[in-house]
């Protein structure tokens, strides 16, 4: 056996594995963007199993309410970058190989670049811009991208983009899902998360990511698998052979500034902001700070009618849905600005 | 006919439970039971694109329902 | 929200759990027996989740062929006790559970006390003895038991030994298995296993624990759910309702000596031993080292012709079939003295 | 008849491959099955006990095999 595959003797004994699948291991990059409840379990497989080069990608930190699911961070590490803390503790699991952590938000200047150094993305994000960002731009490089997402007791998987013997490539998750309102998807945060989920589902794809390296086993191309951890039953459904999306650039990427409380409270005080309640009825109706009542549902047909003269603060109960309404009026209205009330009504209060 | 929707994801909160059953013309399309659904359930329109599944295989808006068929609204899933 | 609850918000935020279902967990006793493929993934999350005791038994050493899919140890760990290694880095994933390493093989001697001191068993072991060991210790005690087994591409999952609300108990690991002969199931180091599937299967054993406890989700009683790592399908087969096994003790251990092969020549130079080939005839005709032929399909029908005046050494190619020839010889003559060649004809040859 | 059974685990090696289609008679039993399984693989029979599934459900002997059923046989498995 070649030296320092002794470590790796029960995967080289599988059938349809050898040495040769074990050195396709060696010689991949494998980049796993999000290092939260998917990437912790995705990245440790990966690193277990002898992926040459690892890299791993979240600009976020560690937080207490991260420690229930992301098994490769405790206490004593609340506070440090993500992706750095998980390169120490992979470096230790595996020193053969080499982990390459990136700590700056993937974002439309450097995701490019960035897909162009791996062989495989793994998306184990947690929200849509960046998962449409990932994938459009595995698109444009032709990469294909290993897709993970979960909510409550249940998750998906699948393998976009992979380049059949025809040249064609299959789906990608634009055919799935060609755009989201995200601000009608609650996320792990509003609804809550089962932590063996994120295990389940993050070990899932560093299985494809495993079998399409080491080109052994059924992947889940054309497919997406959900899995419901309550009754334990999955269903895998049909999606199509050849991709029937056509994406030819990044995704227009527009800023969502916020204001705090603080802030919106001097502003209105010097009468230098129009403010724009985007709840529906029924939630103004207990309370309000005033403005003009446009539910987010409604938003994109009065669009035309608002006055662009001066700079508008849209708010909500939390702060998703008016951030969604900045998104829709920078989309009309680049020019003009627009803020998104920090923490909505619920900062507000205190 | 008669037949049984499987919610997934928030489609689950937006139904209040985890299935529903609805009444169909025998020839009804796949967008024909959009149209009903979101009329029923307004806040499915909101969420721009979500997955129809009928006997596990995803369908297009022209494809015709069955009797028997099973189908499941899956909507898109964020969390990480 | 109570003090120390704000690791746990993002699951004390799901549906059907509540802080009453966190404190469940937190008075909770779960014992993992096993720290290897299955027990590390199991016991990452039930540490993340906030299980208040977590026993962790294992009499084994890390390996190097352990760590492609044993991922709470690395090469530094080689050569140290699993369960205390284990339990130094759950520690350190979550101070504020208690966690108690066994460093001892279970066996018939202290199964049962080991068992009472725990709310419910994680059976993540490697050998056919120790699961039904634990299965009919569990059953005694009237405690349930999450079983977990992998090999290559494929694992089973179930809940054992629940009571149902009439007294009754669910369907134990007998129901479905009520022998095996193990000398004819390859193992993972014979057969491999991919580390994923290791992964996922440990984590789903997590979570029926973490369900079972919390009094949340449908259990996988009276059924076995079994897992396809190469297609990704899954299936639930059910077993029925009631447990239709009467288990009354503990099963009858039977040691089953080996000798080494230094030993065995000497033995064999003083004419002090009888020889016995259990492996096939195509086998044999290859290769034997002399002695009678009895191949290991046929010893129980030729037991009583065997001279029970000397010692015997039963042999075949790695030790496996012949450990199981001294099992059913020792089974009719518990007072002759029966060796299996440790290592086999392998050993034999160097 | 003709009925396809699925191998997993170690029968998967015993059956050489993933599945197998065998003629049985129209009213056989699980017991008749096993008989004639286990004289084509005597390895089968070497396992002590081995779990047959008829379309997702444990059966016993005495039951009886209908055309189109699923049948899968599932062996134990060790490793952890």
């Amino acid at each position: 056996m070649e030296t320092g595959f002794e470590r790796y003797s029960c995967q080289i004994a599988l059938p349809g594995f050898s040495e040769t699948s074990q050195r396709l291991l060696q010689q991949a990059k494998v980049l796993v963007v999000g290092a939260g409840g998917l990437g912790c379990p995705a990245a440790q497989y990966l690193a277990a199993a002898g992926i040459g080069t690892l890299g791993i990608a979240d600009h976020d930190n560690v937080s207490v309410s991260n420690l229930h699911r992301q098994v490769l961070f405790g206490p004593a590490d609340v506070g440090r970058n993500k992706a750095e803390v998980a390169a120490e503790r992979l470096r230790l699991q595996n020193p053969a190989i080499t982990i390459v952590p990136y700590n700056q938000k993937i974002v439309h200047e450097n995701v490019l670049q960035l897909v162009a150094e791996y062989d495989i993305v793994v998306d184990c994000t947690d929200n849509f811009a960046t998962r449409y960002l990932l994938n459009d731009a595995a698109v444009l490089a032709g990469k294909p991208v290993v897709y993970g997402a979960i909510y409550q007791f249940e998750g998906q998987v699948a393998i976009w983009n992979v380049r059949n013997s025809n040249g064609y490539y299959t789906p990608n998750y634009r055919d799935l899902f060609p755009k989201v309102n995200e601000s009608q998807i609650p996320n792990c945060t509003e609804g809550g998360v089962i932590p063996t989920l994120a295990g389940i589902i993050g070990c899932m794809q560093a299985n494809e990511v495993i079998k399409y390296i080491s080109q052994n086993g059924e992947l889940l191309t054309g497919k997406v698998l959900i899995f419901d951890a309550q009754s334990m039953r999955s269903r895998i459904i049909k999606i199509g052979n050849i991709t029937q999306t056509y994406i030819t650039a990044l995704p227009i990427s527009i800023e969502q500034p916020v204001i705090t409380v603080a802030d919106l409270k001097q502003a209105l005080a010097a009468n230098s902001v129009e403010l724009i309640d985007v709840r529906n009825a029924d939630e103004r109706e207990l309370f309000d700070i005033g403005g003009r009542h446009i539910p987010l549902n409604e938003l994109e047909n009065n669009i035309d009618q608002l006055n662009t003269d001066i700079v508008k603060v849209f708010y909500c109960a939390s702060g998703i849905r008016s951030a969604e309404a900045v998104r829709l009026f920078k989309l009309k209205y680049p020019e003009v600005k627009a803020f998104s009330l920090e923490g909505g009504l619920k900062a507000w209060r205190g | 006919m008669r037949v049984d929707i499987l919610a997934f994801g928030v489609a689950k909160d937006i139904f209040g439970q985890p299935s529903i059953s609805m009444e169909i013309t025998n020839d009804a399309t796949v967008y024909n039971l959009k149209y009903l659904l979101e009329n029923q359930y307004p806040r499915l329109k909101q969420l721009s694109s979500y997955m129809i599944a009928v006997n596990n295989e995803y369908v297009l808006p022209g494809d015709t329902i069955h009797e028997r068929d099973e189908i499941a609204i899956i909507p898109p899933v964020s969390g990480g």
